[in-house]
């Protein structure tokens, strides 16, 4: 699949609706109506957005404690996310898990996880799954690059590896880890790098740059889906808002986060992009700017509309209770 | 009926499962050298060798990719060599596996049976006996068994990889060439139903997994002291059939506990702080549990065998609640 | 005496016994930046630059770390920034520091601190809200803290400190910011002692960390029905204190032990099997237990409340066994 | 400190200490007087020995589930091991450990380890107490290849790296995982290319060739207690023996087994390569190997000789009983 004016509109089109989702969640966290906590992806859209276009409805997505991009990028229904931030009974997990446990399985988005590193070993398992029932479907698994440092990284990686199963490892490499950086903590700069200890292509790109990710996932998906196994991609990126709410970003300055903003928004960059190409008129620009926002204000209506769950659902879901074994 | 150890009923039941269901596959260390050390996988590389994994030592990943098989619709059998070194992966048991479903509101279903072969046995130590079912009780969303006999490891191996929720299988190695009967057909023994392996009428014996044996035995050797116990194995602990359990104590009158683990916060705590709970009216003395010392497992054989309840313990107990 | 919260209470004993023994140091996530998300590890960069030790994200490495330091001498103080996430760490926990004691015949010493910040707050859903203290009992060689006042804080973090042997110290995060009178003085509190947190006689109510508030709560609510009930906070699970618990319970005849976490195979359950034990002669009702129903913490505020277990199930287990 | 003729009689020795002993384990546990499970180290003991010879008393050690060698080469006296083996009140851990937890603190021998990578951590930890407390010593922790598979390897390497401790890694690479062939399971030959990944030296060395470990050790060490951090080691080597008792040894051939055992002998190399230099005569060969052999016969004696532990002991060493707090 080539980049071509549609797709990079579709694509497009996905990264503000990410942008305005969270800008809109974070409002609505000021207003409490949504509680609990946030971690936002603004400022990494163009990853999930470059990879999951490569993706089909099929294929397995695992995310992170950040996975509202993943979500909507694989195209989880948007008012049901909402629904879910706000608690409330149509929200895409009942309300039973909120943002840190967004999943829409009608999509085989697999949930987010509020466990660093938690859906790699996971994400692994959907490929062993895919090479055992001899489906061409691709898993992949994003993570931040905190979880580089756990152990299930390095042990998900070495079973990719040795059943060269059809999983892409993409670490969004984002420079900090809660509230340390990642060179106070980490001893490789690059996560790539660590391909070599596992015999698998590790390939780091520029994660602002919709156009280099999109390629590097391409190559990726393809390779997996060849049944040639799995491939990590390190996007480095950064995130605008704070790690998660109430975070008072001391360990940052504002300049870095506002020279990222200026020159280094992925939507921004991708917008001139396509104008360069006569992909997008800045009408159409505005256009898709303001479809998104329209969607969100949607999703935000559903929302409030929507009930609050049962308190009797709690005592649900936690084993299939309708089971019974049969001979 | 022909009678086979319990490894050879868990090796059937995994046999006629795999033959079931396509979906089912193994994935462990050292599962296809020997069919592991307890032989419970041999004969599987023969007649499926693309459903079976040999993994590199790595219990975290080994858990993680069986719970991500399992989301996307398999149904892995995975084998942890020593229950002890599930503690190596325990996120992915407690935080991935028994959480999932809850997590999404329904939407996952993780169908991962976790084989935790446990429990004294030869002379291994500290860091090669322990049990711990407690500890996967205590996390919703999981299901905890441990058979006692061939007959209940087939039935409920059975249930269990049928089962579209993860399952905490407990082998008591002390119980692997242990003999019994067992049909060569399909059967399914459901979970949540305890089993009264001996009746009796003076005092209710709870007892659990490898204690099973060992209750029996303090069964007859009570005998001639007139006492005739009722032996009640509860094979899955959760759920736990306390129904049953409790309408023993009510005819009874008298409740003894046993599990082989230490007992304290361990199994048979719950057992008998429900029992406390809801037989209170028809208790004629206090439930008296039996269990190991509070101790990490010593090696020398004279340290083990103080440690280990044995049926003279049971014995013990039973004319303590006589008394 | 002045008034602090709890967590400056925890602080407060980090530096005094920082400043007492050069042997001890904080290694933990984010535990320099803002001194961890609940700052009671602030303040010690600033004295002891090279004694703490923030690191990347990684339990395992982190606890085996600590439990390596404490057997060459060292006090670790771990902090781990949700107990969900100790179970990436349960090998090091269990095998390592709990064990090493006695598999080498009483040569090793384990000195360390783990912190587990544990219970609901915020609405942070399943993988952050557990408690599991019951695990930790269950592990022979380890000791378990879980203080619910400021005071408590302050001086069994001390006494943690000081230990030989590992500590599991439980942090209720809902009770970081509960205020209570400190001493600014050098206290410690000895393991293994409960306090009878208020004085009565009808019910003995055993109420544990996060419980022990609301139980209080319950208190003042029950005087006007005329019920006047004792609260008894074990302090330390392991050990265990229950002949205190089981004073008073010999005094009130009646027992309700409540616990935040899921009573299933919980805390609670080894405390009510040990009064069954104990104290069966000196009950007059069934012990009943208060936890949350055994399901993984949902997400929604109105989930939750129905969840985690308030002052008004204290007052109803409290009706129940004075029916 | 350069291999003289010295040193070499004395590592030397040390090779038939360990190799004597544990024939000697094996033939008691076919006798029935060791109980319990025994991993052995034979074939691998150059290794320890070279290692070892560079350490101080104060210098820590931590073994895996095959240890023996390890302990008698940092200086355990072998009676108690061998005491401990039998069960007896006066082993090295008063019968409560066994072969696989058996340790000695007097010699900073910190334990074998049941758990496959289990001493990682600890041994990372133990250097870490070196550096607060600016001592120099060192720590060394042996593992067996298949623990570069587990993430406490992982871990553990990326904190020594990062804090720069005085920690040497010894990967003892046998080629075999218990019963599964290293080359089944692993997706990276060398363990000691794996370093890349935590920005420390990887050096991997015949393991069989005592000379060649011992330079790699020494360099590894001095750069350890000049503060300069952890270095991998990786010493290829074979076993001689089953797995742990019982190994039936179907995964490899009777002939591999005899090629090592004939051609591969660390013992009759290095014997090989001292009678070379002249500084081993065939008179001092044979009385090292006696003297090594009586040492082991006391070291019998001593055990039979030794009460059985009291029953009552299993109730202490769980906790210091002895300890009171006090203000
Ligand atoms: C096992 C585990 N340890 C710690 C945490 C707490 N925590 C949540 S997010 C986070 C930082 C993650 O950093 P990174 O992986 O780089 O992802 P990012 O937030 O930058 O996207 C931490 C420490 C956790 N959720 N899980
Ligand atoms: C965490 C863990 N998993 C599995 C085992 C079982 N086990 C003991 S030794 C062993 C093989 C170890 O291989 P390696 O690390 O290469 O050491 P070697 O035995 O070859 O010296 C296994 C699988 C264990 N002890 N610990
Ligand atoms: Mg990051
Ligand atoms: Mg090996």
């Amino acid at each position: 699949m080539t980049l071509n004016a549609d797709l990079s509109r579709r694509i497009y089109t996905d990264m503000w609706r990410i942008r305005l989702f969270e800008e809109e969640a974070l409002r609505q966290t000021s207003l409490g109506t949504v509680k609990g906590t946030l971690h936002t992806y603004c400022g990494e859209e163009a990853i999930a957005v470059a990879i999951c276009a490569h993706l089909r409805d099929d294929d397995y997505v695992l995310g992170t404690h950040r996975s509202h991009g993943h979500c909507l990028a694989k195209g989880a229904p948007m008012d049901r996310m909402m629904a879910e931030l706000f608690g409330r009974a149509t929200g895409s997990c009942r309300a039973k898990g909120g943002s840190m446990h967004i999943a829409d399985f009608s999509r085989n988005i697999l949930g987010a996880n509020g466990i660093v590193a938690g859906g790699i070993g996971p994400g692994t398992g959907t490929a062993l799954a895919s090479r055992i029932r001899k489906s061409d479907q691709v898993s992949v698994v994003f993570f931040g690059d905190g979880a580089a440092a756990r152990g299930p990284f390095h042990e998900g990686l070495l079973f990719g590896s040795l059943w060269k199963l059809p999983v892409i490892y993409v670490c969004e490499n984002n420079g900090y880890q809660q509230w340390v950086p990642r060179k106070n903590v980490a001893v490789v700069d690059s996560v790539a790098d660590m391909a070599a200890s596992y015999a698998i292509p590790g390939v780091s790109v520029d994660g602002q740059d919709l156009e280099a990710v999109y390629e590097a996932a391409g190559e990726a998906v393809d390779r997996a889906r060849r049944g040639e196994g799995p491939t990590l991609i390190e996007a480095r990126t950064y995130r605008f808002y704070g790690h998660s709410l109430g975070d008072m970003e001391e360990y940052r300055s504002r300049e870095e986060v506002d020279d990222w903003r200026e020159n280094r928004d992925p939507i921004k960059l991708f917008s001139a992009w396509m104008k360069e190409r006569q992909w997008l008129g800045d009408d159409e620009d505005e256009a898709i700017r303001a479809g998104a926002a329209a969607e969100v204000a949607k999703s935000v209506a559903y929302a409030e509309e929507s009930p609050l769950p049962d308190p009797e659902d709690v005592l649900t879901d936690v084993l299939d209770t309708e089971w019974r074994v049969s001979a | 009926m022909r009678t086979i150890a319990l490894r050879d009923a868990l090796r059937e039941a995994l046999h006629e499962e795999m033959d079931r269901d396509d979906s089912v596959f193994v994935i462990g260390e050292d599962v296809i050298a020997h069919g592991g050390p307890y032989t419970v996988t041999q004969g599987i590389v023969d007649k499926w060798p693309d459903r079976i994994f040999e993994t590199p030592i790595a219990e975290a990943g080994i858990v993680g990719l069986g719970v991500g098989a399992a989301l996307a619709g398999m149904r892995p059998v995975v084998e942890i060599m020593y229950v002890d070194f599930i503690t190596c992966a325990m996120d992915e048991v407690v935080n991935q596996a028994a959480k999932m479903r809850y997590m999404t509101g329904g939407q996952a279903s993780v169908p991962i049976v976790i084989r935790l072969p446990c429990g004294p046995a030869r002379l291994v130590a500290a860091q090669h006996s322990q049990i711990m079912e407690s500890w996967f009780m205590h996390v919703p969303g999981l299901q905890v068994v441990a058979p006692s006999t061939p007959y209940d490891a087939k039935g409920l191996m059975k249930t269990a990889i049928r089962s579209p929720d993860p399952v905490a299988f407990f082998e008591y190695k002390a119980l692997y060439v242990s003999e019994g009967e067992v049909p060569e057909d399909d059967y399914v023994i459901p979970f949540g139903k305890a089993d009264i392996k001996r009746d009796g009428e003076d005092v209710t014996v709870v007892a659990i997994g490898g204690m099973v044996p060992r209750a029996l035995e303090a069964g007859i050797a009570l005998e001639d002291e007139g006492y005739d116990i009722e032996v009640v194995d509860p094979r899955t602990l959760a759920p736990l059939d306390m129904e049953t359990i409790c309408e023993s104590v009510r005819r009874t009158g008298r409740a003894v506990v046993c599990e082989m683990d230490s007992s304290f916060a361990g199994t048979g705590a719950e057992i008998a702080a429900a029992l406390a709970e809801q037989c209170f009216h028809d208790l004629r003395a206090p439930i008296v549990r039996v269990g190991s010392p509070h101790v990490p497992m010593p090696f020398a054989e004279e340290l083990v065998n103080v440690t280990v309840p044995d049926s003279a313990a049971v014995c013990g107990a039973v004319r303590k609640v006589m008394a």
